[in-house]
């Protein structure tokens, strides 16, 4: 399929290699790949960390880690090879006809820098015909933020990155990206860091400018939802290999190797699979987690900043509560709150009925046995000089649990339960993979018989298939251990699938509470809608509903 | 920003007492009076005599008197009397001190120029074992003895070639060797800290970015790389005041030329414990001075300081 | 060692300037104690060698080996400060080595009564500082006034050396009279001291910080200050109308030499370039390894012995109790390998001791059958006193170890290494030197410290021991044996020659075998290095006399 | 005297944005790689080789050399290098070499010293600063900026000249001198690993201040800690040669190597193996101390 007319092929790489390392430590990261772009088409990469998608994305445009080696293929441009050209030619190519859009808005725009000599560099860079004035650039890169959507590009043009929203940086990035009207795209990942609301709009502006320039783009993602949003054709990859290559409609509805229906199969919304909310709703049971009128305010007077506004909810046992919501809505914060690491403002919290909300010294250390928290990023979250039965332990000793001999007991009885086996007890979290490792935190968390837990996140950070494990695992503790679970994420699509109940919040408050079904099935409120709405995936919906 | 310019001024004076607080406190430590010592020249200085000349300087005073005797002093700007040069403090300092601040901020600017050209060939040459070289340049300069470099130095340009005077007579060559050998050593751990900072900020996304808009390595450097791989090297250049005054004392004394150097190792010496205590008043002073206006300058390179600058940012960096 | 610390050497120089720090043009005298041997010998090598006459003019660069700070001139108590100002400061006397008598100076005559309370002096006529004022009767007063009594107003302590000073008073037009509380023999000597230097009224009035400033130290020397950068170089500019040199000295008139450079150079391993490429004319403290180059290099090799100074010695202190036994100092002085130290760490430049005076002092008599080298007769010695060889090879005794303590200033290039090797040696006996030569810094609370058992050093002795040694200035052993201050005072009241010679000897006797307590070394010599072109001599003193010095070829 | 070159960078300063999405968690082993690639890289070896011979220097001298490093044959006096003596001989007749490797165990405790009183005392105050509240943040800061305006090496020169020169006093000397680059490294370090998610996880599993402190905050803080360790090995070397130089070393006959180049020099002109070698070895072992920081800082990198 993805052979086009010669005439209009942009992009001809043809078994490309790349390896990092030498003798036995090389590692290859691409295996002879192949791929053909015509102009003005839009394929996505998409696969999970590891499968070699960024190597290829930057091998493209010549960006490779120093360590990387071509060991073998071409890589054409317009018929040009890109791997023969000298870093002069490879430099006035960059920038003028493939442009980049970076995974990262954060940190990829020089934050010593003001924006307006950000943008205006890309014209300096690739001088065309006479000088320009500094007037001209200044009206050049106005047009370019206007363009983008950038809300007062005047104004803009004198900030530092550091005074911009991340979306914002995205916009400002990509207006540098078409500031010449390249004729390739490589956007790398351009929305994983951004709210789901925000990726929405930027990946609206970015289809509609490269559909409007005929700019082809190598768009570079591990969420296949947004891949079949926007691409015409997708590219799945695997461990360095491409796996499947062909057109969005084509791969959704017939996949042909099983890893693309893996994939399909998690990325897909799927209505029954929403826990039952009435489930244990017969016994009129003290709640697990009961938040009253939480309030967090920050600073004072023109500083002061309210992270959470009168938040209530409770927590059912045995069910799960998931809070959603956008960065800097509040929930990590009440999770905080939830888990006596911050003080509230106002508000109480109980927990199975217990006032907790002033527990100091050794009421937090009582708290804690029955209360735990899981974290977003499992490397932060066990200590890296620490074996897995160390860390697994450690609660254990320090509330003297048992003997030495009852302890390594209760450690394999852990592992076991959030299925590791029990030969990983002495290896070092290093040696694990991040699934194994947010399993050592579960089993961390529950080492004391903790009933309830916080999960800030705790599948994000976390490959597809992987967060579908966890998920799992977490759904079994539940049933098996009559857990309750206090859900913070982001991701919808997550939510959906494990939540009994969700809330929504917005800007420090509450926005709507309910029945997950009932919340995502007929949202009440316009943000809970807009949410719905920008989540990707619409193409992913429209087939599943047909 | 006045308040925290106000609030570093507080601070460097609360360092620069404090400082002259433990010295006053340590030169306690030393076993005789400067006055005994002094005296002791004359083996048959009675009793009497050291105890009249004790009594003229106040050094008969209970401590806590002198010390506060010799506070009020400093505020009248009275810095004490050099018993072993026979001259006010001030004056024997003041008579040095230019010959070693043209020493040390000329070695001061050549160790920067120097830690800029290690860097920028370190990140721009692609020769792996040139660059290998280059880098390695600052330890091998962190290691290299001063005296020893300003002595072999000596022996080869002046005594064998006889391109320059032993002297400091004011050549180019007198003033030029001594600058070298003082800016080796200083600009070994500014260009550690530079060379580690660039590595740093070349980690960061926005670096790819630009290569991706088509900037060459030279331009991505000076325009983007260094600006922000300043201010640690900035923080670093601060401290290295002291680092300047102990190799100025170890220059001068090689190169026979006049300076604090030869103030320091006399006042110690010597145990002319006013001398002593104006030198640290002094270096206390240049150095919280200095720190001040790096402290000043970051806001200029990094413009987030100021922003998140509520509890010292610059207290943090320098940290 | 980088001797970068005055205040230390003011103290080991205190004790050398002491007394009677005089200038002695007599190169003769020299020559005639130095054994000297490859190189060009003794205090005027090329003003031997050259046959054409002095050349005027030229300018002489003289290299110090630490810069000074102080000058105030009562306190120019060690060689540095006193190199300098020799050419600077004229005294009423003038100390004639050779015949080993006072001369008249800026006083043409002076006289004692016979209690030796009451000295006269009658003032030159047509002298003046070189600010213009006359160096009168008048001026002498103040001066005298100034030394005796000290200045309150800048903080000048009295001299030592007129600690019995009353008061003066001015006789006649020109004539001076000064009364003592006590009588003072050493009186007259002592107006021969660089630290008596003759000053103007004008410097005499200024605060301390004025009186240690170069620049304001007005004297009627041949020699006047001309411009300074402080702790670099000192610029001396000759006086033109100078015409009242020392009655002895070959040059009666002006400076043949236009102005005199002092410069520092207190590297060690620089001196001997620095004369061997021109770079100065003179240099002090050239160190035994250079001096072949030095000559081979076509310059000279100076050593300009110290006529007036005792041997350079180890002078013992017994307080810490170690060495309270004469037995054991007996041990260590014949635990020392004089020859040994020669070969090794010394040159031809150096004599070895064989008393504490040295051999061209008058009254020296040799002690060498005495002070050979005999490790075993040392055990011997250390076995007799009672300390046995411990486990680690040191001795002991009563528990405690024979651990001794050098110190001494870092005038002297020699002296370091010399007692590295006598701390070897003396390891062989069994007992353990702590090596603190050199150490300035140490030296500053050690000098007065009994309880450090060595203080090495060298002392300007004119005539006898008893000034030296004696109860009233002793920093040497710090007065170690009480018993010999009689012989002291006995040598000082003796009146005949023969007599005073009989006891001179018995002093050197009981110093260096009896009692030990001189464990002597070697000869005091100050080497310089002077280039091809410099003629220069040096007084009995080992200070270069720049009066009299010229460069040829210039 | 020196500074260190292990100060916190910029990145520690200025947070980035933190989308919730920020650092996906890679597949499996990538993050062992640095750990074990730097502990087989042959330049670590090539590092560590030499300074394993010069502990054998420290600890069994006699086994390197035959000579008597205090004893000298007068007669062998300023003997250029040669096959019997590699490093020549000295002025009174003794072996450079031999005095070279006997004066390693001195010239190592002196330093050790020094070092030891640096990484106590700084991190007993960098712990304080970076953990017991801002009020004490502030006022061990200020002590720390004190320590650092009053140069250090003005603080040596009074120790020594206060007490007897020695391997203690040098120590002591030197090791104030570099307690505020110890503080100020370990600091921000346990600032840094103060807000990683596994310290307040530890608390939450029940652990005490101490036992967080000793079990997390501070193995986890060694890194940076162990490179400077091993640099101000160096920086304590040459800060005590320097003070030979000056003539506040140690008394001879000690042959500790700030003492052997410092004195050595005066031979320059004459016998320049005297400083030279002895010189050359603190060179080379000063780098190696270097390279050595740089790949510790490497391995507890993660």
């Amino acid at each position: 399929m993805s052979n086009g007319d010669e005439a209009t092929t942009l992009l001809d790489i043809r078994d490309l290699s790349v390896h990092y390392g030498s003798g036995e430590n090389t590692v290859f990261a691409g295996i002879k790949l192949n791929l053909k772009l015509k102009k003005g088409e839009i394929v996505a990469l998409v696969g999970e960390s590891g499968s070699g998608k960024s190597t290829l994305s930057k091998a493209i445009i010549g960006l490779l880690p120093e360590a990387a080696r071509v060991s073998g293929g071409t890589i054409s441009l317009a018929g040009e090879n890109l791997l023969g050209l000298s870093q002069k030619q490879l430099e006035s190519i960059r920038g003028r006809r493939i442009g980049m859009i970076p995974q990262d808005p954060g940190a990829s725009l020089d934050p010593v820098k003001t924006i307006g000599s950000q943008v205006s560099e890309v014209f300096r860079l690739h001088r065309q015909g006479p000088k320009r004035s500094k007037a001209e650039l200044r009206s050049e890169s106005i047009r370019l933020l206007a363009m983008v959507g950038v809300d007062r590009p005047e104004y803009r043009l004198g900030q530092y990155p550091h005074e911009l929203s991340g979306g914002l940086k995205q916009r400002v990035l990509i207006a540098i990206a078409f500031a010449l009207g390249p004729e390739l795209l490589i956007a790398d990942e351009p929305t994983s860091a951004l709210d789901v609301t925000v990726q929405q709009t930027i990946l609206e502006v970015f289809t509609n400018l490269a559909r409007e320039h005929g700019t082809a783009v190598v768009f570079v993602t591990h969420d296949l939802a947004v891949a079949t949003d926007i691409a015409d054709r997708i590219v799945v990859m695997q461990q360095g290999r491409i796996r499947e290559d062909r057109p969005v409609r084509a791969i959704l509805t017939a996949p042909e190797h099983p890893y693309t229906a893996m994939l399909l199969a998690e990325a897909t919304p799927d209505g029954n699979r929403s826990p039952d909310a009435k489930r244990h709703s017969g016994a009129p049971a003290v709640p697990a987690i009961e938040v009253q009128g939480l309030h967090k305010v920050y600073g004072h007077g023109k500083a002061e900043h309210r992270a959470v506004q009168g938040v209530s909810f409770a927590v059912r046992p045995g069910t799960t509560f998931a809070l959603v919501g956008e960065s800097g809505s509040g929930k990590s914060t009440t999770a905080r709150m939830v888990m006596r690491l911050l003080d509230p403002t106002a508000g109480s919290v109980k927990i199975h009925g217990e006032d907790v909300t002033n527990v100091r010294g050794s009421g937090k250390r009582d708290l804690w046995r029955g209360l735990q928290m899981v974290y977003q990023n499992p490397d932060s979250a066990l200590d890296p000089r620490h074996t897995v039965s160390q860390i697994v332990s450690e609660p254990l000793a320090n509330y003297k649990f048992g003997t030495k001999a009852e302890r390594a007991l209760r450690v394999s009885e852990l592992l076991d339960s959030v299925n590791l086996p029990s030969r990983m007890a002495g290896l070092s979290t290093r040696e694990l993979s991040g699934g194994q490792r947010q399993r050592v935190a579960i089993a961390r968390a529950l080492a004391l018989g903790a009933k309830t837990l916080v999960l800030d996140e705790a599948l994000s950070a976390l490959d597809v298939l992987t967060q579908a494990q966890i998920l799992a695992l977490l759904e079994d503790l539940q049933i098996n251990h009559g857990l309750s679970y206090l859900f913070i994420s982001h991701d919808l699509h997550v939510v959906e699938r494990i939540s009994h109940d969700v809330g929504v919040m917005r800007r420090g408050e509450l926005v709507e509470i309910g029945p997950t079904a009932k919340v995502f099935g007929a949202p009440q409120s316009e943000y809970t809608q807009l949410l719905l709405d920008s989540n990707p995936g619409h193409l992913l919906r429209e087939l599943a509903r047909a | 920003m006045a308040a925290y310019i106000a609030r570093r001024i507080g601070q460097a004076l609360l360092v620069i007492w404090l400082a002259y607080t433990l010295v006053f406190l340590a030169v306690q430590l030393l076993p005789n009076d400067p006055v005994t010592i002094f005296l002791s020249a004359d083996a048959a200085a009675s009793p009497e005599t050291i105890a009249a000349m004790k009594a003229q300087y106040g050094y008969d005073q209970p401590l806590l008197v002198q010390y506060f005797s010799q506070l009020t002093g400093l505020f009248r700007g009275d810095f004490g009397y050099s018993l072993a040069s026979g001259q006010p403090v001030a004056d024997r300092i003041g008579a040095v001190v230019g010959s070693t601040l043209i020493l040390a901020s000329s070695a001061f600017v050549t160790a920067v120029v120097f830690a800029l050209i290690v860097v920028a060939s370190a990140t721009l040459i692609r020769i792996t074992w040139l660059k290998r070289l280059i880098i390695n340049l600052p330890p091998l300069f962190a290691a290299v003895p001063v005296f020893w470099l300003g002595l072999v130095l000596l022996q080869v340009l002046s005594i064998q070639l006889g391109v320059m005077s032993l002297f400091p007579d004011g050549s180019f060559a007198s003033v030029a060797v001594p600058v070298f050998v003082l800016a080796i050593h200083v600009s070994a751990p500014i260009a550690q800290v530079l060379l580690k900072s660039t590595e740093t900020v070349y980690a960061q996304p926005f670096i790819d970015v630009l290569r991706a808009k088509g900037a060459s390595p030279s331009w991505i450097f000076f325009r983007h790389g260094l600006k922000n791989a300043a201010a640690p090297a900035m923080t670093i250049s601060g401290i290295t005041v002291g680092t300047l005054l102990a190799g100025s004392v170890i220059t001068e004394t090689v190169f026979a030329r006049a300076g604090l150097g030869q103030v320091v190792l006399q006042s110690v010496t010597a145990q002319d414990v006013a001398l002593v205590q104006g030198l640290v008043l002094l270096t206390a002073t240049a150095f919280v001075v200095v720190n001040l206006v790096v402290d000043l300058i970051y806001p200029l390179l990094d413009p987030r300081i100021l922003k998140s600058g509520t509890h010292g940012a610059p207290r943090a960096l320098a940290a | 060692m980088g001797n970068p610390t005055p205040p230390a050497n003011r103290r080991s120089q205190a004790r050398l300037g002491i007394k009677f720090l005089t200038i002695l043009g007599v190169a003769t005298l020299a020559l005639s104690a130095c054994g000297s041997g490859a190189h060009a010998p003794g205090n005027a090598a090329a003003a031997g060698s050259e046959s054409s006459g002095p050349v005027q003019g030229g300018t002489f660069v003289y290299a110090e080996v630490t810069p000074i700070n102080n000058w105030q001139t009562q306190a120019a108590r060690f060689y540095e400060k006193s190199n300098v100002l020799n050419s600077v400061l004229d005294r009423l006397t003038y100390f004639d080595a050779k015949s080993g008598k006072i001369v008249g100076w800026i006083a043409s005559d002076f006289k004692a009564n016979e209690k030796q309370t009451e000295f006269t002096f009658t003032i030159r006529d047509g002298v003046t500082f070189s600010d213009g004022t006359p160096l009168d009767a008048a001026a002498v007063k103040e001066n005298f006034d100034a030394l005796g009594l000290g200045i309150k107003n800048a903080q000048v302590a009295p001299n030592v050396d007129f600690s019995a000073y009353k008061s003066s008073e001015v006789l006649g037009k020109n004539q001076v009279k000064v009364t003592l509380k006590t009588p003072d023999a050493n009186f007259l000597r002592a107006t021969s001291s660089v630290t008596s230097g003759l000053v103007s009224p004008a410097t005499l009035k200024l605060d301390n910080a004025g009186q240690s400033a170069i620049a304001n130290i007005v004297g009627s020397g041949p020699f006047v200050f001309e411009s300074e950068k402080t702790d670099e170089e000192v610029t001396f500019a000759k006086r033109a109308e100078y015409k009242w040199a020392p009655q002895t000295a070959a040059n009666q008139g002006a400076a043949y030499l236009d102005k005199l450079v002092v410069k520092y150079l207190p590297e060690v391993a620089h001196r001997a370039g620095a004369v061997q490429t021109g770079q100065v004319d003179l240099v002090r403290g050239l160190q035994p390894i250079d001096e072949q180059a030095v000559a081979a290099g076509g310059g000279q090799v100076l050593p300009a012995q110290g006529v007036d100074l005792t041997t350079n010695m180890a002078a013992v202190r017994i307080a810490s109790g170690k060495l309270a036994d004469a037995k054991v100092r007996q041990a260590l002085q014949v635990g020392i390998d004089r020859q040994s130290i020669k070969d090794t760490v010394l040159s031809d430049s150096y004599v070895i001791a064989d008393s504490v005076l040295n051999h061209a002092a008058p009254g020296f008599i040799d002690l060498s059958a005495d002070l050979a080298y005999n490790p075993e007769k040392a055990k011997a010695l250390l076995d007799e006193a009672g300390w046995k060889v411990g486990a680690d090879g040191i001795r002991e005794k009563d528990g405690q170890k024979l651990e001794l303590t050098i110190t001494s200033s870092n005038n002297s290039v020699v002296i370091k290494p010399a007692f590295e090797l006598i701390e070897q040696q003396w390891r062989e006996i069994g007992v353990k030197l702590i090596n603190r030569a050199a150490d300035n810094t140490f030296l500053t609370t050690a000098m007065i410290d009994p309880n450090i058992e060595f203080f090495g050093t060298r002392q300007f002795a004119y005539g006898g021991l008893g000034p030296v040694f004696g109860p009233e200035n002793n920093t040497q052993t710090l007065n170690a044996d009480p018993e010999l201050n009689a012989l002291f005072a006995k040598e000082r009241a003796a009146t005949t020659d023969a007599a005073h010679k009989e006891l001179v000897a018995e002093e050197q006797r009981q110093l260096v075998t009896e009692k030990a307590l001189s464990l002597v070394l070697w000869d005091e010599v100050q080497v310089y290095g002077g280039s091809s072109a410099a003629h220069v001599e040096f007084t009995s003193g080992t200070a270069p006399i720049f009066q009299g010095a010229w460069k040829s070829g210039k | 005297m020196s500074i260190k070159i292990d100060e916190p960078l910029l990145e520690s300063v200025v947070e980035p944005d933190s989308p919730d999405t920020a650092g996906k968690t890679s597949g499996a082993n990538t993050a062992t790689e640095p750990k074990q690639g730097a502990l087989r890289s042959p330049a670590l070896w090539l590092t560590v080789a030499p300074l394993v011979v010069v502990i054998g220097w420290a600890l069994f001298p006699s086994l390197f050399s035959g000579f008597d490093p205090i004893t000298g044959v007068p007669a062998h006096k300023l003997q250029e290098p040669s096959a019997q003596h590699w490093f020549g001989t000295d002025h009174l007749g003794r072996d450079v070499f031999a005095r070279v490797v006997h004066g390693t165990s001195q010239t190592l405790l002196t330093a050790g010293l020094a070092v030891l009183i640096g990484l106590i005392a700084g991190t007993g105050l960098g712990l304080l600063a970076a953990t017991a509240g801002r009020a004490a943040d502030a006022v061990t800061m200020r002590l720390i900026d004190v320590l650092l305006a009053v140069p250090g090496f003005l603080i040596s020169l009074i120790i020594v000249t206060a007490f007897e020169p020695g391997p203690v006093s040098l120590g002591i000397g030197v090791g104030i001198a570099s307690i505020a680059s110890f503080a100020r490294v370990v600091r921000s370090e346990v600032l840094r690993v103060r807000s990683l998610d596994y310290v307040e996880a530890a608390f939450m599993n029940g652990g005490t201040y101490w036992s967080v402190v000793f079990k997390h905050i501070l193995p986890n803080s060694c890194g940076p800690v162990l490179a400077l360790l091993a640099v101000d090995l160096g920086v304590a070397i040459l800060a005590i040669s320097g003070l030979g130089f000056l003539g506040f070393g140690s008394p001879p006959p000690t042959p500790e190597w700030g003492l052997l180049i410092a004195e050595g020099r005066q031979y320059l002109a004459s016998a320049w193996w005297l400083t030279t070698l002895p010189g050359a070895v603190i060179v080379a072992v000063v780098i190696l101390l270097a390279g050595l920081g740089r790949h510790l800082h490497k391995i507890f990198k993660f």
